[in-house]
């Protein structure tokens, strides 16, 4: 972890109530896809946790949803501007489970992730099929980014209005795939570990305080008693899961 | 040359700045991030006789300058801190911390204190009375002197080391209870836990936290905090450790000057991980800035 | 169409939001800046017998998202009250008032409501028994159960209109004191006055009031407020006015949740005089995000 | 009053502690010298009272001592940020009790709304004479700008190092004059009452909640009973005070 300042280059609405943001600066303590980040927003007491979508050496890309006050607020950030950042926060994905062919899927806000996991694993030569779960087509994003990578590419939306219609669990064909990676609403990770027969890991997400193990504030209940999710998490194996 | 040495209960500290329980962990996190030594000291979460899982999630909630927490006291309990924890403290800090203990009748603080007593790296004993946190828990021994000097009597019973008794602010008269303690033979006051607060979901229409109401705690309340700690100092001849809010270097020579001898920094170290020392790094500018040489003569000075 | 109407203590109101005692004057500063006929009511200054110059500047500290005030209760008595402001009022404002009352002895609030009680335009009296900046003031009986149940049963043998006991948050246990109201016949209940709070000028090294503490207001001390109206309406029968720091159409909402049939503003009026306005005007907008299609059936929602 | 956004145009440092910002923006509610503006500032929770020290129909002037942390934080706004503001607060200074020869007394952070008084009267053909005390030659400013306008002005500060030595006080003639006017510390404009046997009147300071007239924060005790400094004041005349 690393406190850093990154400034804002790039800030545009991606689909409906999503946005992306380009910031610049040091991302020297990230390690593994599926880490987060703790952003300060100036007048708000907590930082807003969100997941790296992508990074170099010179910056990073975030996709945030607007869902309270906070990510309301962040929308009207103009270029130029300086966000102080807990950076490199968390445990990350295990690349070297994944096995030949990986299922990643991604539900709506959970989505952010999995680009820069399919982007190393594709890296690695690994064949990534990506399910991508949406309420509806305007909020559907980064299907062309996933594709982009060489990655299978299915989008479903609950009213059907692009892709298969319905839950992610629909459109996923575990028998297919070795191991999975999720991340997303909290009941969509919960039917997928339900119905995978196949191992695989989920990232978490649960309000904080600090983000960096201090304050307990984030415990989930694992087999092998409370873990922190901002810590040993966000990403836990499906087994390790006491639901 | 500024001073920033002071003396609580005859331990001398480098500085008052102590890292307040709950929010410091057993110091880990916090010593990959910069050397601790530069504390006073620290006190770490909030231990109990038997491990705690703490309370469902969410267990945070944002406010208004401030935040609300019902953790609920997640602890591995007492054994494995004496174990685990302190010899881990051993490796990044040298100078004594602080055993913050909660419990749910008298006999768990006996029990917890007892134990904690006897360890070398032990300076003090805060006896929390006040966590908000749990049913049944501290925070009703907190509220009534009469079961607050209770404990405070057990508890020295069977401590060699100062017992400082952790004050609830959700009381009518903190005077009252501060008083009832030093009467029973606490060595100092920590004051104050946090304010017992609450916030709804708007979506769900039910209560944020699972757990119905949280501690307040952050900058929202130090005028509370300092208020309360103004009339402690007032009312007791033992020292008592200023807390709540505290953000900056002013704060705490506004704490000290209400009455504090030591200042704890709590939610502060959350949101911004090296508060802590930003604020020990910042003390000379700002006693420079208000004419204070020595800390410890400013003690109560706004009395 | 969304109904914003609610009705306490039998009488309707276009919309729960009132603007709250002590930081709306009379009314007249903000009806030179707007329709005032767009609030619910409002609750004008703290009304004594005998006329009160109040305390000495500074009466005013700022603290992290709020503010601390010792006015002291400064107002022209009450028979000028009656003389000079309600027929000021009455050119400004056409619905019931609610007219807030303090005093330093039962007698006195007896005699002031007495006089009050007769005024057309009045619609409830908001009695205080909280007030922290006056020694030996209403804060005295507003903290424990007996003498907050005096006065209120003192004060409704001479009135015909509701009768509404404005609480201390101050207290151990807020639940208590509003039974004992209750019992004792109040109509309504108001939570919460200001938490005792204080501030040191680090300058002169001296509490920033000369009054010493001040009373603390603003969003910083919300969650206290609505944790308190949770509790007294899952306690009490009668309806309870929430207020603490609102000053949003969510707060508004999210007060209701908790238990408010009525909510007031008040800090917020300081620093934005259109605040009552632009809460009226966004509540619509809040109650459609929400999906909430009357504001009556709300009230207590959270339980 | 009226409620406005004032857009910041110039902000420079103009002496030890002090500076000058020029806003643009709806200025109608101005009516007299002497008024005061409450200005919001990010991340504070009371609006903080600042006199206008002249304006125009496009915008106005306001100049600022560095005193505690609000004044701090503005030290750091830039060009081109946008400020609410309470414009046309308070009653302001009364010309018409001028007589041709009025003192003018300043005292540090004082000194603003004399400029646009001075201003004013020297229009009307008023021959002025500034008395602006000031604790050190690098605390001066605005010595120029008086002369600019025609006024006789007197500098005094505290150590001698530039002007008169000493206090205001010292370096007023009072016996020339038939009106004064003066804005400054208390200590100051106590001397000053006390010691003109003139009439006058003086512009007060006092912590605010609102700064227009609604919590009774800022009352100062009068003769004819207690006053609200941001309503009835800031501007008293000197007989009406009981200090
Ligand atoms: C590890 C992790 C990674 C995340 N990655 C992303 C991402 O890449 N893109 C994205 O859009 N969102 C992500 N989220 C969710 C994101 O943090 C919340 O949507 C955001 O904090 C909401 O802030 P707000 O101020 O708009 O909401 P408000 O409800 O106004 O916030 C109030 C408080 O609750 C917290 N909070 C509210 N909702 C959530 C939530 N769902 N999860 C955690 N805290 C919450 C806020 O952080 C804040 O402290 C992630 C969350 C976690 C824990
Ligand atoms: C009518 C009026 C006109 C003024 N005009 C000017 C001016 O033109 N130029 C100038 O430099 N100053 C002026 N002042 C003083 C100025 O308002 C304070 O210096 C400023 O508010 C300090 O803010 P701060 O955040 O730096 O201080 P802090 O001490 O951090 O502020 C804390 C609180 O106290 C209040 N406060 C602190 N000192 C004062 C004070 N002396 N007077 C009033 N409120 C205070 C602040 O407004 C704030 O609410 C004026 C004051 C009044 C009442
Ligand atoms: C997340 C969190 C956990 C806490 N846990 C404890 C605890 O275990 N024991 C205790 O005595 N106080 C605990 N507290 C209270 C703090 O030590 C402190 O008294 C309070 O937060 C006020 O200080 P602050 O405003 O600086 O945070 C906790 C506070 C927070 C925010
Ligand atoms: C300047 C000021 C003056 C007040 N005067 C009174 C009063 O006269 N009577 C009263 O019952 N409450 C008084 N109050 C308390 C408010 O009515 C309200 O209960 C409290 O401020 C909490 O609401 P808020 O946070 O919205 O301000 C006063 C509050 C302020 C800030
Ligand atoms: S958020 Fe503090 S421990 Fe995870
Ligand atoms: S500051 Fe509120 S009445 Fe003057």
């Amino acid at each position: 972890m690393k406190q850093v300042i990154w400034e804002l280059k790039e800030h545009r609405q991606i689909a409906k109530n999503t946005y992306l943001m380009r910031l610049s600066g040091d991302t020297s303590s990230l390690v593994n896809p599926g880490q987060f980040v703790e952003v300060s927003l100036p007048g708000f007491y907590l930082r807003r946790p969100f997941s790296v979508c992508d990074y170099d050496e010179f910056g990073a890309t975030l996709i945030y949803k607007v869902l309270g006050q906070g990510t309301k607020a962040m929308t009207r950030y103009e270029k130029g501007m300086k966000l102080d950042v807990l950076c490199g926060l968390g445990n990350g994905f295990d690349l070297s489970k994944s096995g030949q062919k990986p299922l990643l899927v991604g539900g709506g806000a959970g989505v952010p992730p999995l680009y820069r996991l399919c982007k190393e694993l594709t890296n690695m030569g690994r064949q990534a099929t990506v399910v991508l779960g949406f309420n509806t087509k305007e909020e559907v994003f980064f299907e062309q980014e996933f594709l982009a990578l060489g990655a299978e590419v299915i989008v479903c939306t609950m009213d059907g209005s692009k892709g298969v219609k319905g839950l992610v669990t629909d459109a996923c064909a575990f028998e297919n795939h070795s191991y999975f990676y999720a991340c997303g609403p909290l009941p969509m990770l919960k039917a997928l570990c339900s119905l995978a027969k196949i191992p695989g890991e989920v990232s978490l997400e649960e309000r904080m305080g600090c983000g960096f193990g201090a304050c307990m504030g984030c415990a989930v209940m694992t087999k092998t008693g409370p873990q922190r999710v901002c810590k040993e998490g966000p990403v836990f194996h499906k087994e390790a899961l006491v639901w | 040359m500024v001073n920033t040495q002071v003396s609580l209960c005859g331990i001398r500290l480098k500085n008052p700045v102590m890292a307040a329980s709950g929010t410091f962990g057993f110091g880990q996190e916090f010593a990959r991030l910069y050397d601790i030594n530069c504390l006073g000291s620290f006190s770490f979460k909030g231990t109990t006789l038997h491990k705690r899982d703490g309370n469902p999630t969410p267990r945070i909630a944002e406010t208004p300058c401030g935040m609300l927490n019902a953790v609920g006291l997640q602890n591995p309990g007492v054994e494995k801190v004496i174990e685990e924890e302190l010899p881990g403290i051993a490796k990044i800090f040298n100078a004594p911390v602080m055993a913050n203990v909660s419990g749910f009748s008298v006999s768990d603080y006996v029990w917890v204190c007892e134990l904690l007593d006897q360890c070398e790296q032990v300076g003090w004993l805060e006896v929390n009375v006040s966590c908000p946190n749990v049913h049944g828990g501290g925070m009703s021994f907190g509220t009534q002197a009469s079961s607050a000097a209770e404990v405070t009597r057990e508890v020295k019973k069977v401590c060699k080391k100062p017992v400082i008794i952790k004050l609830s602010p959700n009381v009518t008269d903190i005077v009252e209870i501060a008083k009832a303690c030093e009467g029973a033979g606490a060595d100092g006051l920590s004051l104050i836990n946090t304010l017992l607060g609450m916030r709804l979901n708007l979506k769900t229409r039910k209560p944020l936290l699972p757990f119905v109401t949280g501690g307040l705690s952050g900058p929202a309340v130090f005028p509370v905090a300092l208020r309360m700690v103004y009339q402690v100092y007032k009312a007791v001849k033992i020292p008592v450790i200023g807390m709540g809010g505290v953000s900056s270097a002013e704060d705490v020579i506004e704490m000290m000057l209400a009455g504090a001898t030591a200042v704890q920094v709590g939610s502060a170290n959350l949101v911004n991980p090296y508060a802590c020392r930003d604020i020990v790094k910042d003390l000379p500018r700002a006693m420079a800035e208000y004419n204070i040489t020595s800390l410890e003569q400013i003690i109560g000075g706004a009395h």
